[in-house]
Formats: structure tokens, C-alpha cells, sequence
């Protein structure tokens, strides 16, 4: 089948089987291979993306389902070589370690953000339920994502600063 | 290890009884959702049959051999084979015994359910198992109720008993 | 993993979907959230030859309240019903269920409908929807009927919905009166399936009695079930501390759950009890407070 | 907060890490975004059955499949010689199986396809007519004199695999004899998995025409990987190269080399194209290693003021199907004879028998130095068993009992010979973190209450960094680990190591260790690892060894390089080398500090201003045999109250407090311990693989083998003591597994501490509602 997929404001036009699933649609025909694959069950969400600005897995979303429709992945949180307030948070608050559930992590995290820019720590372990990671526990992915909370609802670099050594939150 | 068992009374000789179950061309028919039945000899029969819940839907090819342990009286099917990439083995004695109103049939399955379909759908194929073994000897007694000559009474329920 | 091959159909109506169903019949499977039925297909223990896709078809999107009923169509999303304000007063066990389905992003796709046709007695709708004595609304080549939910789950995956119809929306009454509910669930983590489940609906009367209840049992049986017997105990009376540990005991009754790996039916019975007393404890309280301050 | 990437001088500081940049890109390239030209997908036929005869495989409809290449079996495998291979324990292991299954989900079949969905397809048309066998799932049933015989292919004909025995058998019995306490308790370490987000996976790339076999494999050992493909395969081992690239997590599960591998390899060499392998989640859980499955029994002899006298501890080690234990070989049972933990024992006896069973073969060492998890576990409970007998605090027992600072070096009744440690301080601070007294108090009150609120304890040390060559080899190959540090002319440096890092941030602290070594700053160090054509030598990445093994040949390769830098810069002073001094940061005349010289000079000299007499060039290579183990230690506190309706616990809080040495990363120490912390959360709380009778897999995949979501995990706290490591270039220990190895323990003892009061002495995990529900049902407490 002939589908055509705007993914990360760039329009594609490709032709898939109808049970190709979309995560393997992004990584080997579009080579967008920061979209990784972790579980059969839909379990893990190292898959995640934002389809039409709702997140979802992609290795549970037929790419023909994505016919007409927008598409976010990872590669496309960067603007004009600039990473995304996420995307540098989690690596000030060492919110990665093997870095294969980080991609989805980033799109769940950025998900949220764009509902509740100012998440509660409780908040953000529930919206991030469905991505497993494995190695940080957890702890510093909050941080990180409250931290790219701050930076995005535009407190400067030097605010955040300061919070960081005086170890209070300005919020 | 599951283990299924039940039994009934047809009104009909013994004999006659016998010399249906064990019989490939009418044992056969008897397994529920046939698509395709081969018997490939005396005691030996090859069925394809459809299986499924809901959405989990497929084919298992099952073979079937018979075993004769007291002629007249006690036999036994074993059935083995798969699909979906899992695999199923059971075995089936049969035990007939004359009553005053004609013949009682008990019967006991063991089942043994592998692979996928054991691990994954371990919350329903259980049930399952259950009733397709129920269904060969309600299709049995059937299959004898419906013999020409007598009419048949007295069937009581399978029940089930989990031994894994 | 990859789904066996299939043919792929998008209608964008009622009727065609009807049409290509009745088409392909026991071959082919209705696609809308897919939560449930992509997995089994990867795992290719599902390998339906023709998928009917129906995301595309509008009049099965939004709800709307009429003559007494709010119909839920049937692309509702399970977040649609979790972040729905609107609906919280009136409908409040919606999202009060919907939020512990699975996760956020699956909670985005999966919808209400194609968790009660897939009909797996874990499911989180199966209950709630039999504490709101919903109907299902589903669509055939002759028309439309209306299945009272005790009457559509018929064994674990199995609904007594025709090989060719549709099912089309969910409808749920609207109580009469102030109402409070509450979802309980233990799971063994996060998203899981339940242990054990209970949705429990309660309308108030003016004469401060409960004048309708709802209890559903979810994960305890072949099918999301009622508590009949809970149900009858409550309505008429007052939501006293008396009430509600004489209703609570009877609820597991009803109950027919399995051991397996999650615990042992007798654990699962008492969960419920304890679901039920702590629903209606918290409920209780709801209800008194929403009284006194009308 | 700017990252501080710049520094010098940058041990022991948060350095942000290097290898975030790509990976929070999306840049990463981890094995399956390996894509080659014209390449192939395979994928394995698995058994459903535990254990049965294969009669035959009939793969003709596979064969005419659209899109199909190739179908391998048991048998073709056979005529390669292939069809079994070595495992790290010295075993021998099918690679397909011929003649028999021995477990579900073993590998049977293999087809290789154009695309993944065409290699699926056809594998559900392969038809094999399996004879089922009387299935052992149980290792106890599996000793029994009349229990099948599993492997057919031994000469021995028992499922028996090895005793092994440790201590002084004599001492203990006689401590025992006399001893005025006894306490005594069975314990299961479940059977746990480490499930890497990343499943295993490979492309082999044979290319027939320079004879040179690429294997892309996401390996936490691919210099091990290499020399077991060489020596299965016949392929000269220069000729084969193993590339690790970015690996998504490991914890154990990525040592081994898997029969898809070979497979793999095998199909390659056949087809001469590239061929990739990639399991799904369910191959992985149900097929690759597992870990643990422990059944033991420990007993401690003690005097009744507490004191412990001599311990004595019987296991049984179901080890699956296959002896697949990623042990040094010499230690069958690993360094489980760390047992004796933290405590002052003057004997200690210890046996453990393998066993085979009809499971998928193991058991790895998931995020844990070779059995040292199910050790410290052990003994950390029975010490809560003691205290519960004696009535004494549990906080109050380990005090008493533990290896004094004074007495290290410590010679533990096992044999080890611990380098460091301070145990008391690191409990008191832990204690004093939490709030101990108040915490016992609130406790105190809840339980008038009735409320039932648990605190537990667990003091552990660890032994990691295997190790000193004289004591341990895998597959014979001693375990030592090296680095090389080149310098470009500019100053800037690449070192290559021959460990594997999987999210440990190893491009970050060996950055900070040589860029300490060399007064440099991280960003100057480029670190390499995973690539066998370029790497020096090494084990790899696990049992955290990197920092006491790989790190130390960093800092002595860089000493080493300074040592000809000193040359080069009394050169450059014109001065003699012995007026020469290091500050740390650059090279200056003794008594004339302004007088200095940078290593970026020296680098550049190295290449254009050679002193006469020395080699050009500045680089080194180190191959470092550490003289002893190091033994990080811990004090973990849990803090968990428990709904009397549903039985479940909820973790309110946990406090690790770590002593791992010195510090090179802080920020990373913290991340470690966390993620360790949450997997022993799991293992605690959530996790087991069980088999029914009939040896089904009844957690095959994450619907029933739990992982813990941000959800169900406890907020973490962390703290830290340091007493480095006496024999350590740089005094540090290595931490990854510390938290993996303490935790469970505590968990345990704080749901046992709540239910102590009503005679409760022992839960296994994992603790499911269920069970703690079943003992408050039996004891009348529940809601």
C-alpha cells in the first residue's frame, strides 16, 4: 500500500505491507533507527511516539494507520541544532544510562510536558508508566523532566542555576 | 498436566459400542471443528481442526492413534501434534462396562498443552482444553445415542480435575 | 515480529464496515485501538486474513447525551473517558476506571468498545460497565439492537455479538440523582492486568437511601460478572457502617475466580470484600458531603 | 547548571557524560540499526515441548517459501561441526538441537529470509514430529535416584552437575556442637532474569572474499565472544572481528555467546552475505540466561549475647538444561563462599550441587559478581532470623558482629582475603540518615495500633573486580583487563579498552581517570571500547570489574605514558630528568614552579622534538593483573508498611548508603546504585520465572515477567562512605552491582520485621500480596 507520512515536518511517501508495524516502518525504511524495539507485548515503550501529538507505541500502530497523519520521533526534537530543553535536561540530571529507552522516554516525557507544563513527581512516574527502563531507576528521569519543566516554562539559565546550588526548586 | 474425565450410558450393547470407538472412520468425526480427516489406517487417523477464543484463532494438526488394551473393553486414543507453534499431546482411556441398561462409558484425558499457547494464554486454555475434551465425548455419546436401533439415557456431565 | 500477511480495509462507514464484514465473516477481525489484537497477532496466535480497520469512520467518534443515556461511540479512547471533565460529575466511574487501564500511551489508542468485544475478563470497561448496567449498541445488515451487558459477555473472549455485526457505541444511563463511584484494582505492577477488580456505582436517593447500585467484578471468572446479590442488599438502604460491611461480604459470592499465578481464589474473594468495603466507605463519605452541601 | 566538562584535574567530580549527546539524539547505534547491504534476517524455530525426541524436521515447505535463502537444523549444523558449542562454565551446549529437546523455547530450527516478516513466515511452516519425554522441572525431583536422565550426551549418567565446598568442614562442626544458639533457615533465590531494554541480538557479516568473518553482537565480553567463535567455528581468530556497539544494557545477560550467534554465523558462512539476528523479548526471557535459582539453607551457630560462632550453608543450584553459569571456571558455584558477609565468623562450611533440569539454561550474573547476590542475600536474612530469636535489634546484632576496621586485611573462614573496609561507620551513618530510633518508635506505636510498619537492614560487602589471574580464567582465559592510551601531536588522546561498557559510562570515568593521570580534562580522552581489531585484550564488562580491573590499567598506562612524558619534558626544560617534577597538572623543575612544561607540550614534542636516544611517539599499552578482589560494602535501609486488606507493601523508604572506594563520578556512582536498587526492588517484590510440571515457561515474555515501571519504583536516597581500596592504582572498588547484591535483603527483612511480632520469621520473594495476605490470614490480622 502507498502511504504518505509527514514525519518530523518532512512529508514521505513510501510503499509498506499493510502488517508492517510503524515502529519498523520509521527504523528500516525511513531510517530513523532512534525509535527502538524492546518487547513483543507492548509492554516496554522503548517505542514511543507521538502520532497526530498523542503518544503512542509504535510497535502496536500499523504504519498504514499513519496514512495522512503527522509523526514525532526522537530525531526530530532537536530545532536548528538545538536540543530540545528535554533532551539537555536528561543529560544534566544523568537521566540515561544505556540509552535505549531514552528515545521513548524523551517523546513520553515531551507528551506530558505539552499537558502539564509543571508535573508533580507523582505526576510524571504515572505518565511515564509506560516506558521501562532498566538502568537509571528512575529517580533522575524525574528530575530531568521537572527540570526541562523549569527551563521551558522560561526561567533563565541563571535562575536555574542558582536553584541548582542552593538545592531549592523556584517553583 | 491437566486432566479431564467423565462418563456415560448409552442404551446399546457393549459390543457394538466397541466396535465404534474403535473405528478411525467413526472416532474420527467426532473430534470437534474438523476441517480435514485421513485415516491412514486400522488404528491410526490424521485430522486438521480449528481451534479458538475470541481473536486467538488457528489450526492444529492432530494425530491420532488408537490402542487396544482389553479387547472388547478398554481402550486408548493418543493424540498428538500442534499448531501455532505449540504442541499438544494427549491421551484418552476409554473403559467399557455393561450396566442393566446397556453400556457405561468412562473416560479419562490427560492433557498436556506446550509452547506459546501454555505460557501466553495460561489464563484461558486451561478452560479451553477442557472443553474441547468434553466436546469429543459429548460428540461421542452422540454419534452412539444416534446408532440405529436403541435410544440412549443416563449421561452424566464431564468433570474436570486439575492435576498441573 | 510481524503479523501474518492480511488484506487491509479502511471504510469510512457504518455500512461498509457491515458490509465487509458480512463479506469475510469468522476470517476477518475488526481493527480500532489494536491494543490487545496487534500483540496476539506479532505473536501469531491471531491471524485474521482481513483486517477492517474502522479509525476511519466518523459517526463512530465523540459521545452525546440523549434520551437518557450517555452514548459513548465507538472510537472512544480510554483517555478520551479519563480526562472527559465534563462527563466526571454525572459519569464519574468513567475515569475513575480509565485511568488505571494499562498506560498512558495505550490508554491513547485502546478504546472502550474494542475492550468490551475483545472480551477479556480482566478488562477494566467489563466491570465498570456492568456496574453502570450499560448496553452495548451494535449494528448488523438489519439494523441496529441494543445488548444489556449481562447479556454480551458470553465466555472469556467471546460476546454474543453476530459474526457480522458491529458494535457501535456504549450506552450508559444517566443517574438519578447524586451519584458517587469508585474503581478499585490490585495489579502486580503498573499497567498490569488485574489481580482482582471492582467498579462500584451508587446513586443516592432524596430520602438519603441508596437508590441505585452497580457492582462489577472484573478478573474474578470467565466474564466480568455482578454482584446481584451486593446490589440488592444495598439498594434501599442507608450507607451505614452496617450496610456497608453486610453488602461487602456478599459481594465475593458472586465471584468465581481461578488460582493462578496472581494468587488464589480464596485471595481473590477477599480482595473483593475488601474493595467493596473501602468503596463504599470512601463513597459514603462522597455522598454525605455532596448532600450537605446542596 | 553548565555542564562541567572542562575541568582538569576531574576525578571525583559530576562530569556530564560524553556518550549522552548521541543517544539523547537518537544517534545511538545499537546492533539491529546495523543495516548492510543485501542483508538477511533470520529467525529460530523454538521447542514447545521441555523435553522430548526429535523423530524428524521436515522444512521443504519453509525451503520453497517466498523470499527464503536458507533453512538450518540440528543436523546441518552437525555436518558444519557446529552443532554444539562450549559454554563459559566448560559445559557443552546444543547449538541446535539434534536428537532431543531439553528445554522450551530451545533452538531447533533456523530460517534465513530477505526480509524479518518472510523469515517469520517460514518458520511457521517448519514441521517437527517431537516425541515428548518425562519432563524434570524440579531440582530436587531431578536428584532422585529413579529421575530421567537428561543429558544423554555425558558420561556420567546422573542430572548431578558438581559439588563444590568451601571452608573447614572440621571447625564448623565442632563450633556447632557447642554451640548454646542454632538458628536455622531455608531460603529460594528465585529465578530472575536480567531482561536488558535491549534484547540480544547480532549481524554476522561474512565476506568469503577476504576470508573475514564481521560479527556485530551486543556483547559485554567481545574479546571473549571472539576466541569462542574462533574456537567453534575453525575461523582463524585474526580473521574474525567482533564489533560491540552500543550495547542497550547487559546486567549479566550479554556475557554469554548465544546459539543464535552461531547460528548466524553459520548461515553467513554459507550464504556469504550478511545475515542479523535479532530476539524478540520472548526469546530473550525464555531462552536466554537467566540468573539465581538458589535453593539454600543456612545455619548459624551463636552464643546467646549474640555473638556468632560458625556458619554453615547447604544450596541447590538449578542450572537448567545446559551448565551455561557464566563462572570463572575454577568456581562452579562463583564466589557464593563471600557468604559469610560482613561478620566476624571464626568458621564456615559451604556446598552447593548443580543440577539439571528441563529450563532454559544459566544462570548468569545478572548485575552481580557471580553469585554473590544470592550470598549476601542469605546471610543477610539469617542474621534477621538470629536477631528475631535472640530478641535483639537487628541493627544492634550486625554492630557486634562485624569485621572490626582494624582487622583488615580480613582472611574470611572461606578464604577471601578482604582489602578495606569500615562496616560500623557505614551503618551508623545509615542509621543516622534515616532516623532509626524514630522510625522504631513510630513503629512501635503503629503496632498499638495495629498497623503494620517493617524496618530492615542489610549490611553486605561485595567481592568484585575477578580478578587475579592465578585464581580466575573463563574458558582459560585469565582474567586481567588492559587499556591503551595513544597521543595525537595536538595533546589529545584515544585509549581503547578491552572491557564493554552497556550504560555504565565508561567513555566518561575512564576519560576522568586518564585525564587525571595526564593533567588533562575528560573532554581531551577519547574512549573506545567493543571493537576486537582495534581494543587491547580484555574480559569485559561485568561482575564490576571495569573500575577495579580495566580501571586500573588506565591509570598505570597513563603513569606509564607520563613516565616517558617525564623524559620528554626534562628535554624540553633542559634539565635533568631527575629535577623534573608532576603536580598534577603539568611538569616543572623542581624549586621552579614557573618553569613548567604542559603533557600538550610534551604530546607535541613526542612527535616533532624527540630527545635523542627515545623512541618517537607517546603512547602505551598496560595489561593489568590485579593483586587482589575488591570489597565494596553497604548499609541499606527499607522502610515498608503493609495494607492488612490486600497484603501489599509499600516501599515509604529506602536508604543506600555505599562504600565503593574512591569516587571517579559521583553523579554516575548515584545512577548506579539507583538502577541496581530498582532492579533488586524487583527481585524482591515482583519477580520469578516458574514452569508448570509439564516444563512450560510460564513467564515468557514482560506480560508475566515483571518489570518495574516509574510507577511502582520507591524514590531512591543515596549516601556514601569512603574507605578506598589499599591495592586499587586508584583506590576504588567498583559499584554497579553493590545495590542489586544489598538490597533485596533489606526489603525482605522490613516486610518479615512488620510481620515479626506474630512469629513470622521468613517470606520467600519474590513477595507477592498474595503471600503476605496468606500469613496475615493465618495469624487473624487481616482487615
Amino acid at each position: 500500500m502507498n502511504i504518505r507520512v509527514t514525519v518530523n515536518g518532512r512529508p514521505y511517501e513510501a510503499d509498506v505491507e499493510p502488517r508492517t508495524l510503524l515502529a519498523y516502518f520509521l527504523r528500516e525504511q525511513l531510517k530513523l533507527t532512534g525509535t527502538h524495539i524492546g518487547c513483543d507485548t507492548t509492554s516496554c515503550g522503548a517505542c514511543t511516539v507521538l502520532l497526530d501529538g498523542k503518544l503512542v507505541k509504535s510497535c502496536t500502530v500499523l504504519a498504514v494507520q499513519a496514512d495522512g497523519r503527522e509523526v514525532l520521533t526522537v530525531e526530530g526534537l532537536e530545532k536548528n541544532g538545538q536540543l530540545h530543553p528535554l533532551q539537555s535536561a536528561f543529560w544534566e540530571e544523568h537521566a540515561l544510562q544505556c540509552g535505549y529507552c531514552t528515545p521513548g522516554m524523551l517523546m513520553a516525557s515531551y507528551a506530558l510536558l505539552q499537558e502539564n507544563p509543571a508535573p508533580t513527581e507523582e505526576e510524571i512516574r504515572e505518565a511515564l508508566s509506560g516506558n521501562i527502563c532498566r538502568c537509571t531507576g528512575y529517580v533522575n528521569i524525574v528530575k530531568a523532566v521537572q527540570l526541562a519543566a523549569r527551563k521551558m516554562s522560561g526561567e533563565t539559565q541563571e535562575t536555574l542555576e542558582v536553584a541548582a546550588t542552593h538545592g531549592t526548586s523556584t517553583d | 498436566m491437566r486432566t479431564y474425565q467423565g462418563e456415560f450410558t448409552i442404551e446399546q450393547p457393549r459390543e457394538k459400542i466397541w466396535n465404534f470407538v474403535i473405528d478411525p472412520n467413526k472416532m474420527g468425526p467426532c473430534i470437534p471443528d474438523l476441517i480435514q480427516l485421513n485415516v491412514e489406517s486400522e488404528t491410526r487417523f490424521r485430522t486438521l481442526v480449528k481451534v479458538g477464543v475470541g481473536p486467538i484463532r488457528g489450526k492444529f494438526d492432530l494425530t491420532s492413534e488408537l490402542t487396544v488394551t482389553q479387547p472388547g473393553s478398554t481402550a486408548s486414543l493418543s493424540i498428538r501434534g500442534g499448531g501455532m507453534g505449540s504442541g499438544v499431546d494427549m491421551k484418552a482411556a476409554m473403559e467399557l462396562t455393561d450396566t442393566a441398561d446397556g453400556t457405561l462409558l468412562k473416560w479419562k484425558c490427560d492433557a498436556v498443552i506446550s509452547g506459546p499457547i501454555a505460557s501466553l494464554g495460561g489464563r484461558l486454555i486451561d478452560r479451553e482444553a477442557q472443553k474441547i475434551t468434553q466436546k469429543v465425548f459429548a460428540n461421542l455419546k452422540n454419534a452412539l445415542d444416534n446408532l440405529p436401533d436403541e435410544a440412549a439415557v443416563g449421561a452424566t456431565d464431564g468433570t474436570a480435575a486439575d492435576e498441573g | 515480529m510481524f503479523p501474518n500477511a492480511f488484506q487491509y480495509e479502511a471504510p469510512t462507514s457504518v455500512d461498509e464496515a457491515i458490509r465487509l464484514l458480512t463479506e469475510y465473516g469468522y476470517d476477518s477481525k475488526i481493527l480500532a485501538g489494536g491494543q490487545s489484537l496487534l500483540p496476539m497477532m506479532k505473536f501469531r496466535i491471531a491471524a485474521p486474513a482481513v483486517l477492517i480497520d474502522v479509525n476511519g469512520i466518523d459517526d463512530l467518534k465523540g459521545w452525546r447525551e440523549e434520551n437518557g443515556k450517555l452514548r459513548i461511540g465507538a472510537l472512544t479512547r480510554h483517555a478520551d473517558a479519563e480526562h472527559a471533565t465534563e462527563l466526571r460529575d454525572r459519569y464519574p466511574l468513567l475515569s475513575r476506571t480509565a485511568r488505571w487501564i494499562a498506560d498512558p500511551p495505550i490508554r491513547n489508542r485502546g478504546t472502550i468498545c474494542g475492550s468490551l468485544v475483545h472480551a477479556d475478563p480482566g478488562s477494566d470497561w467489563g466491570a465498570a460497565m456492568i456496574a453502570l448496567r450499560a448496553d452495548v449498541e451494535v449494528q448488523g445488515l438489519e439494523g441496529s439492537r441494543l445488548i444489556p451487558i449481562d447479556e454480551f459477555f458470553v465466555d472469556t473472549f467471546a460476546t454474543s455479538l453476530e459474526e457480522n455485526e458491529l458494535a457501535v457505541a456504549v450506552h450508559v444511563p444517566t443517574p438519578n440523582g447524586p451519584v458517587a463511584a469508585r474503581y478499585m484494582k490490585l495489579e502486580r505492577k503498573a499497567g498490569d492486568f488485574a489481580i482482582a477488580a471492582l467498579a462500584v456505582h451508587v446513586v443516592m436517593g432524596k430520602d438519603g437511601r441508596v437508590s441505585e447500585a452497580g457492582i462489577g467484578i472484573g478478573a474474578c471468572g470467565p466474564i466480568p460478572l455482578r454482584a446481584a446479590k451486593a446490589e440488592a442488599a444495598l439498594v434501599g438502604q442507608p450507607l451505614t457502617e452496617e450496610t456497608i460491611s453486610t453488602v461487602s461480604k456478599l459481594v465475593p459470592e458472586d465471584a468465581d475466580p481461578a488460582d493462578d499465578l496472581r494468587g488464589s481464589a480464596d485471595y481473590k474473594r477477599d480482595l473483593l470484600r475488601v474493595f467493596a468495603k473501602r468503596a463504599l466507605l470512601e463513597i459514603a463519605e462522597e455522598l454525605q458531603e455532596r448532600v450537605g452541601a446542596e | 547548571m553548565a555542564l562541567r566538562q572542562t575541568e582538569m584535574r576531574p576525578m571525583g567530580k559530576p562530569i556530564g557524560r560524553k556518550e549522552d549527546p548521541r543517544l539523547i539524539r537518537g544517534k545511538g547505534r545499537y546492533v539491529d540499526d546495523v543495516m548492510l547491504p543485501n542483508m538477511l534476517y533470520l529467525c529460530i524455530v523454538r521447542s514447545p515441548y521441555a523435553h522430548a525426541r526429535i523423530r524428524s524436521i521436515d522444512t521443504s515447505a519453509a525451503l520453497a517459501a517466498p523470499g527464503v535463502k536458507l533453512v538450518l537444523t540440528g543436523e546441518d549444523l552437525a555436518s558444519m561441526n557446529l552443532a554444539w558449542m562450549p559454554t563459559l562454565a566448560g559445559d557443552q551446549q546444543m547449538v541446535m538441537a539434534t536428537g532431543k529437546v531439553l528445554f522450551q523455547y530451545q533452538e531447533v530450527a533456523a530460517v534465513v529470509a530477505e526480509t524479518r516478516a518472510q523469515a517469520e513466515d517460514a518458520a511457521q511452516l517448519i514441521e517437527v514430529d517431537y516425541e515428548p519425554l518425562p519432563v524434570v522441572v524440579d531440582p530436587f525431583k531431578a536428584l532422585a535416584p529413579d529421575a530421567p536422565v537428561l543429558r544423554e550426551d555425558k558420561e556420567e549418567k546422573s542430572n548431578h552437575i558438581f559439588h563444590w565446598e568451601a571452608g573447614d568442614r572440621e571447625e564448623t562442626e565442632t563450633l556447632f556442637r557447642d554451640a548454646p544458639v542454632i538458628v536455622s533457615q531455608k531460603v529460594r533465590f528465585p529465578r530472575v532474569h536480567p531482561s536488558p531494554l535491549e534484547p540480544c541480538g547480532c549481524v554476522a557479516d561474512y565476506d568469503p572474499a577476504k576470508s573475514k568473518l564481521t560479527l556485530y553482537v551486543t556483547s559485554q565480553a567481545p574479546h571473549v565472544h571472539r576466541t569462542v567463535l574462533a574456537m567453534v567455528s575453525g575461523l582463524p581468530e585474526h580473521q574474525i572481528q567482533v564489533i560491540s556497539p552500543d550495547v542497550g544494557g547487559g546486567f549479566g545477560n550479554k556475557v554469554p555467546v548465544y546459539p543464535g550467534y552461531v547460528i548466524a554465523v553459520a548461515a553467513s558462512l554459507k550464504l556469504g552475505t550478511p545475515v542479523k539476528w535479532i530476539e524478540t523479548r520472548t526469546e530473550n526471557v525464555a531462552s536466554s540466561h537467566f540468573a539465581r535459582d538458589y535453593h539454600m539453607t543456612a545455619e548459624i551457630a551463636a552464643r546467646e549475647d549474640g555473638k556468632v560462632l560458625a556458619l554453615r550453608v547447604k544450596t541447590i543450584a538449578d542450572h537448567g538444561a545446559f551448565d551455561a553459569a557464566a563462572d570463572p571456571s575454577k568456581f562452579p558455584a562463583g564466589l557464593f563462599s563471600i557468604v559469610s558477609g560482613s561478620y566476624d565468623f571464626k568458621a564456615a562450611f559451604v556446598e552447593v550441587d548443580g543440577v539439571y533440569t528441563n529450563k532454559a539454561p544459566g544462570g548468569v550474573a545478572y548485575r552481580c559478581s557471580f553469585r554473590v547476590t544470592e550470598a549476601s542475600y542469605l546471610i543477610e536474612r539469617v542474621m534477621d532470623v538470629l536477631a528475631q530469636r535472640l530478641g535483639m535489634d537487628p541493627a544492634e546484632l550486625r554492630l557486634r558482629n562485624f569485621i572490626r576496621k582494624d582487622q583488615f586485611p580480613y582472611k574470611s573462614p572461606t578464604g577471601w582475603v578482604y582489602d578495606s573496609g569500615d562496616y560500623e561507620k557505614t551503618l551508623k551513618l545509615a542509621l543516622d540518615r534515616i532516623g532509626y530510633e524514630e522510625l522504631r518508635k513510630e513503629q512501635a506505636e503503629k503496632r498499638a495500633r495495629g498497623e503494620l510498619m517493617g524496618i530492615g537492614i542489610s549490611t553486605f560487602t561485595e567481592v568484585v573486580g575477578a580478578g587475579p589471574a592465578h585464581l580466575f580464567d573463563i574458558v582459560g582465559i585469565k582474567m586481567f583487563d588492559s587499556a591503551q592510551i595513544r597521543f595525537h601531536p595536538t595533546g589529545k588522546v584515544i585509549a581503547r579498552l578491552g572491557v564493554r561498557h552497556q550504560g555504565q559510562g565508561h567513555e566518561t570515568t575512564f576519560a576522568q581517570i586518564i585525564a587525571e593521570e595526564l593533567g588533562l580534562s575528560a573532554d581531551d580522552v577519547l574512549i573506545e571500547e567493543g571493537d576486537t581489531d582495534t581494543a587491547p585484550y580484555g574480559l569485559g564488562t561485568y561482575a564490576s570489574r571495569s573500575t577495579p580491573t580495566a580501571g586500573g590499567a588506565a591509570a598505570l598506562c597513563a603513569r606509564r605514558i607520563r613516565e616517558k612524558a617525564r623524559k620528554i619534558a626534562a628535554h624540553l626544560l633542559e634539565v635533568s630528568e631527575d629535577d623534573v617534577t608532576w603536580d598534577g597538572i603539568a611538569f616543572s623543575v623542581k624549586g621552579l614552579p614557573g618553569r613548567s612544561v604542559s603533557m600538550k607540550d610534551v604530546a607535541f614534542a613526542a612527535y616533532t622534538n624527540i630527545p635523542e636516544g627515545l623512541e618517537p611517539g607517546l603512547e602505551a599499552t598496560y595489561y593489568y593483573n590485579p593483586p587482589n578482589l575488591t570489597f565494596p560494602h553497604g548499609a541499606y535501609i527499607a522502610v515498608v508498611d503493609i495494607d492488612k486488606g490486600t497484603g501489599a507493601v509499600k516501599v515509604r523508604r529506602f536508604l543506600a548508603v555505599d562504600d565503593c572506594g574512591n569516587v571517579i563520578n559521583p553523579m554516575i556512582v548515584d545512577g548506579q546504585v539507583h538502577g541496581g536498587l530498582t532492579e533488586g526492588f524487583a527481585i524482591a517484590f515482583m519477580q520469578d520465572i516458574p514452569y508448570d510440571a509439564d516444563g512450560n515457561c510460564l513467564a515468557p515474555n514482560w506480560m508475566d515477567y515483571l518489570v518495574p515501571t516509574s510507577a511502582d519504583t520507591p524514590h531512591w536516597e543515596t549516601d556514601r562512605t569512603v574507605t578506598p581500596s589499599p591495592h586499587h592504582p586508584i583506590g576504588a572498588k567498583g559499584v554497579g552491582e553493590s545495590p542489586n547484591v544489598g538490597s533485596p535483603a533489606a526489603f525482605v527483612n522490613a516486610v518479615v520485621d512488620a510481620l515479626s511480632p506474630f512469629g513470622v520469621e521468613h517470606i520467600d520473594m519474590p513477595i507477592f500480596p498474595w503471600k503476605v495476605w496468606s500469613i496475615l490470614r493465618e495469624h487473624g490480622i487481616s482487615e
